[in-house]
């Protein structure tokens, strides 16, 4: 069921042989499709409140992860309140960190992240959205009031629509700032005119021109 | 004395120049600041007639104590700018005219009646601290605490209405 | 004539000088004493020990610009240092700093003058000074400056209150308003006041120290509040001005303490033969020292003690200190009379 | 919001900006005040002006070379954020880090929690009026600085860290120096307690002041000694030990009330606490290799993973995802405490003078490098 990783459409890395000269690597060669969400060995034992969980919401865990040590739940972005509220009934009380990863090539491609711990029990979980750049995902805030300012700084740094914010405003950057700066298609050395038309254009013109460079 | 006569009348055209300036002036904190002027120059003049005790408290209570209440209202009031004050209706209606008119025939009467004659500085000064506090607290001892009593009242009244929960 | 006219003249030089020269290394004593509090050495850079510090100060302070705000009230803003200095220094008159003293054979007393009300001549110059502070914040026309304005001369008017109850209570136990009359009277009772009266004595310092804005009271240029206080806008030599009338006024306290329950130039233990030998010691240096022993105390409170809130700082005043002060008046006549 | 400029003074709501630039917002950190006279009516934090997008450079940075950037988010804690990214990195690549390199790396974070909560005492008891603790709380700052810059050469970011452990071991006689300092700090917290503990007009500025219940604590998100100030006992080292940890016997501790005072409280026996494990470290440090099985180019397998660890403002918290190929993380994320703590700075300004603004911005004690990244 997990999803195999595609092969990346170069050839990949740099030369090996020659030792790394430039102070600064150009980037990945190409941003791959998706994480990796490997799903548990056999040999571990899923902990009684996941299955729990899955029990409560059979819907509601479309995939569970286990990697060095962290339990992931795969959610979709509907039932991603139900089962917030399942886990913070649960004992997850602490919301440590909300935020998101961008895979630009994906279809629904942003993954928001919400890291659980619980103070009680003491073990931690983390909670995964899918999300495309035009679907919305509910904020969480009502659950961990926590969330607010996480959420803000997702909303600012990569455009994820959350809604039902209390107050959904830029944090970091201005307020008048065009673009979201932690998007992959964001180039790091800041906006140039490109960017603001076309970001997809200019992310295909940056792979041509790295191809370009390593023949 | 001839040079208590001077210094007599000199006093006397500082406080009158201070109290015009009072009147004239067009911003409000000027006007307060000349007020505080004046009653300087008042227990100055008591100075001059030697009897301290009235000048510092004069200074005490008047230019020390009262002033600043009204200065803390001036700063805090909403002021009205220089222009709106100028044009103000209000102020040119006949009443008040007539009103100066007859304190200033007044005035003139008096002074004309009986012949200027300063107050002597007398040496055992009238306004010396025991001779104030043997009036204060023997003829005068009934108006003394009826005017503590109402000042008492009055500094309730001002806390009632202040009513903010301290 | 000389008597009349000269000598006084001559006096308030000496004493003038004394008080400003004073003022500025007081400025280096404060700077200095809260160095040593907080393990380091203060300033050491100018003269031997940092000693012309203070002129370098003064210096610095003359030739910086003295910038006005665009909006502000010009005179005012000008006037209100003024006001601020000028009772700060003319309350030095009727402080006396030593008994009879005879020079080139003439009798000369160690103080400008005596005035018979002395005492509420100090009360009442001093209450002018508040509205240096109240007329400053109001004419650098900005918000910070005008909220400590208003903070400094409600704090200034409530202690004030409270020092005068001691001061009327001092009155009624020496029976003078005159400040060498109270010296006197503590020379015939044999007892200084402090400790006669050791509540008044704690009063009176605490609302000296918060009459001059000073240690656990200085709310009115808390700088981690209001960014300077009432004299943000100031520069060069007005703000010199301020800084010279609030250590003027610490001064002014300090000697009106000393006066009050120290004993002004009296030797420790007046009448009794055995210390007869401290007589060598002439009054104004008892005077003086104790005196600067009063402003260590105020410097050393400010190294040490954090800051009250304002509103703490109110609820002192009214309900705690005023209170005090009353019954200090009440008891001590009541002890007066029974005595 | 700037502020409205009335011409004069009227007594309804006067908009009051503390900051940018102000002496007590501790860094470019911007509170707009609503107040009614003195009380705050309402507040607004705004925040920043020092985002470097730490977090950007990182995903286009080698794993080796964002050592350097951690040292620059909470740069008061360097060596923590250090020893955060780190073991982030080796748990991804499951690489064992021999027993000398956690002992020295747990040395080292206690050293820095000191150094952190010495400049959090100096500022906070500056705010508040007293001047003198401020200059005694530097002076032991500096011994710390010393310590670290005969370690690792730098005073303020260190480069302290390597993935799978330490660059280099401690120069001789280092350990004999840092016991010195223990000796040294246990003196001077004395000297701290006598100035302001008992001190009744410190205790009329802190207690009751900022209060925040131990549920609301926990819903807000603040970690660290503003969490435990408030009774909630929870403190990674004893929750995931990390490095030597779970070898090290020290208590956690916890105030009631949650009030500016028990915050203070909780800080000041955490200093004790350090020199308690740094002496227990010292004591038993083994000797041993100070770096684990690294290969010479790190690459981890693609995987993500999210590790925390107790910095001295808080859960210092990294989420990392590698995606297998490249030499550059795909995701850096950080989860900074002071960024979470300062969360809770409106709701515990609300209905307060301006007085108790500034003594509550230090006894939440934020450091605006790591809140900005």
């Amino acid at each position: 069921m997990a999803e195999e990783p595609k092969a990346p459409a170069s050839p990949a890395g740099t030369p090996s042989a020659k030792p790394a000269p430039a102070v600064r690597k150009p980037a990945a060669a190409v941003a791959p499709t998706g994480p990796v969400d490997p799903a548990p060995a056999d040999d571990v034992e899923v902990p009684a409140w996941l299955v729990a969980l899955q029990a409560a919401i059979p819907d509601g865990v479309t995939q569970l992860t286990y990697w060095v040590g962290d339990w992931t739940v795969i959610v979709p972005a509907g039932r991603l309140l139900e089962v917030g509220r399942h886990l913070h009934t649960g004992g997850f009380d602490f919301c440590s960190d909300v935020t998101a990863t961008d895979w630009p090539l994906r279809a629904q491609r942003f993954d928001m992240i919400y890291a659980l711990y619980s103070i009680r029990d003491r073990n931690r979980v983390r909670i995964k959205v899918r999300v495309g750049e035009d679907e919305t995902v509910p904020s969480v805030c009502g659950l961990w009031p926590a969330a607010n300012w996480l959420e803000r700084e997702v909303y600012d740094m990569f455009g994820v629509n959350i809604t039902g914010h209390p107050d959904r405003r830029r944090i970091l950057m201005p307020d008048d700032w065009q673009g979201h700066p932690q998007r992959k298609d964001y180039p790091l050395e800041g906006p140039g005119e490109l960017l603001m038309e076309n970001p997809l254009d200019w992310l295909r013109l940056k792979q041509a021109a790295q191809e370009a460079d390593i023949e | 004395m001839t040079s208590g006569l001077i210094t007599f009348y000199a006093v006397g055209a500082l406080i009158v120049v201070f109290a015009l300036l009072v009147v004239t002036s067009r911003n409000t904190v000027h006007s307060i600041l000349y007020l505080v002027a004046d009653f300087l120059a008042v227990a100055l003049l008591y100075a001059t007639m030697n009897s301290m005790f009235v000048a510092t408290i004069q200074i005490l209570v008047y230019a020390g104590g009262i002033v600043v209440l009204y200065l803390f209202v001036v700063m805090l009031v909403k002021q009205k700018s220089e222009s709106e004050l100028a044009s103000d209706p209000r102020r040119r209606n006949v009443i008040g005219g007539i009103l100066v008119a007859a304190v200033l025939g007044e005035l003139v009467v008096l002074g004309v009646s009986n012949a200027i004659s300063p107050a002597a500085p007398s040496v055992n000064a009238p306004g010396g601290v025991e001779n104030v506090a043997m009036a204060l607290f023997t003829d005068y001892l009934i108006p003394f605490e009826v005017v503590s009593i109402l000042l008492l009242v009055a500094m309730v009244g001002a806390i009632i209405l202040a009513r903010r929960e301290i | 004539m000389i008597d009349a006219i000269v000598l006084p003249l001559l006096k308030i030089l000496v004493v003038l000088n004394a008080v400003l020269v004073g003022v500025t290394f007081m400025v280096l004593l404060e700077r200095k004493v809260i160095a040593w509090a907080q393990a380091r050495l203060g300033p050491m850079r100018v003269g031997p020990y940092g000693m012309l510090q203070p002129i370098a100060d003064v210096l610095k302070l003359m030739v910086k610009e003295d910038i006005t705000p665009a909006k502000a009230d010009k005179w005012v803003f000008t006037a209100a240092p003024m006001i601020a200095l000028i009772p700060a220094l003319i309350v030095f008159a009727v402080v006396p700093f030593g008994p009879e003293v005879s020079i080139f054979g003439r009798r000369v007393t160690l103080a400008i003058t005596d005035l018979n009300v002395g005492l509420l001549y100090v009360v009442s110059v001093t209450s002018i000074g508040v509205y240096g502070i109240i007329l400053a914040g109001w004419a650098s026309n900005s918000k910070f400056p005008l909220l400590a304005s208003l903070r400094a001369s409600a704090q200034l008017i409530s202690y004030e209150v409270a020092v005068t109850m001691i001061l009327v209570s001092m009155v009624v136990s020496a029976g003078t308003l005159s400040m060498a009359g109270i010296i006197d009277a503590q020379y015939q009772q044999g007892v200084w006041y402090a400790f006669a009266q050791p509540l008044a004595f704690v009063v009176f310092f605490i609302g000296g120290l918060a009459e001059t804005n000073r240690a656990p009271f200085d709310m009115p240029e808390a700088e981690q509040e209001l960014t300077g206080g009432f004299h943000t806008e100031y520069s060069g030599m007005r703000f010199a001005l301020f800084f010279l009338a609030e250590y003027a006024n610490m001064i002014v306290v300090s000697c009106v303490a000393t006066t009050l329950f120290l004993g002004g130039w009296l030797q420790p233990f007046p009448n009794v033969s055995a210390l007869s030998f401290l007589g060598f010691v002439p009054g104004w240096m008892w005077f003086l020292g104790k005196t600067f022993v009063f402003l260590y105390v105020f410097l050393w409170i400010r190294a040490t003690l954090p800051r009250y809130r304002y509103d703490q700082l109110m609820r002192i005043g009214w309900k705690v200190l005023i209170p005090l002060g009353i019954a200090n008046v009440v008891v001590s006549a009541v002890l007066k009379v029974l005595l | 919001m700037a502020p409205e400029s009335q011409p004069m003074f009227d007594t309804d709501e006067i908009v009051l900006n503390m900051g940018p630039q102000h002496p007590s917002t501790h860094g470019v950190l911007r509170v707009v005040l609503r107040l009614d006279g003195e009380r705050v009516v309402g507040s607004d934090v705004v925040i920043g002006y020092l985002h470097r997008g730490i977090e950007k450079l990182c995903e286009n940075r080698d794993w080796t070379q964002i050592v350097l950037l951690t040292d620059r988010m909470d740069y008061v804690a360097a060596a923590t954020n250090n020893v955060g990214y780190c073991q982030t990195v080796e748990k991804l690549m499951s690489i064992e880090v021999p027993r000398r390199a956690r002992y020295l790396r747990t040395i080292m974070c206690e050293l820095q929690r000191i150094a952190s909560h010495c400049l959090w005492l100096g500022t906070h008891a500056m705010d508040i009026g007293a001047m003198t603790v401020f200059l005694y709380a530097f002076r032991e700052r500096e011994l710390i600085l010393d310590l670290f810059e005969e370690y690792c050469g730098a005073r303020l970011t260190y480069n302290s860290m390597r993935i799978g452990g330490l660059p280099l071991d401690i120069p001789p006689g280092w350990d004999k120096k840092v016991l010195a300092f223990c000796d040294i700090m246990d003196t001077k917290l004395v000297e701290y307690e006598q100035l302001l503990t008992h001190n009744r007009i410190w205790l009329e500025r802190t207690k009751g002041v900022g209060v925040i219940s131990a549920e609301e604590a926990v819903a807000i998100g603040l970690s660290g000694p503003p969490l435990r100030g408030s009774g909630v006992k929870h403190d990674i080292r004893k929750d995931e030990p990390y490095a030597a940890y779970d070898e090290m016997q020290f208590e956690v501790p916890v105030g009631e009330a949650g009030d500016t005072y028990d915050r203070y409280l909780v800080r000041i026996e955490e200093f004790r606490q350090s020199v308690k494990i740094i002496r227990q470290a010292i004591e038993g440090l083994p000797e041993g290799p100070i770096t684990g099985k690294v290969p010479r180019l790190i690459k981890p397998p693609a995987g993500e993973t999210y590790h925390a660890i107790e910095s001295p403002k808080g859960e210092l918290g990294y989420f990392i995802a590698a995606d297998g190929k490249s030499t550059a993380p795909y995701r850096f994320r950080v989860r900074p405490p002071s960024f979470c703590n300062l969360q809770a700075l409106p709701r515990l300004i609300q209905g307060h003078l301006v007085a108790d603004v500034v003594a509550l911005i230090g006894s939440v004690d934020v450091v605006l490098g790591e809140v900005d990244r």
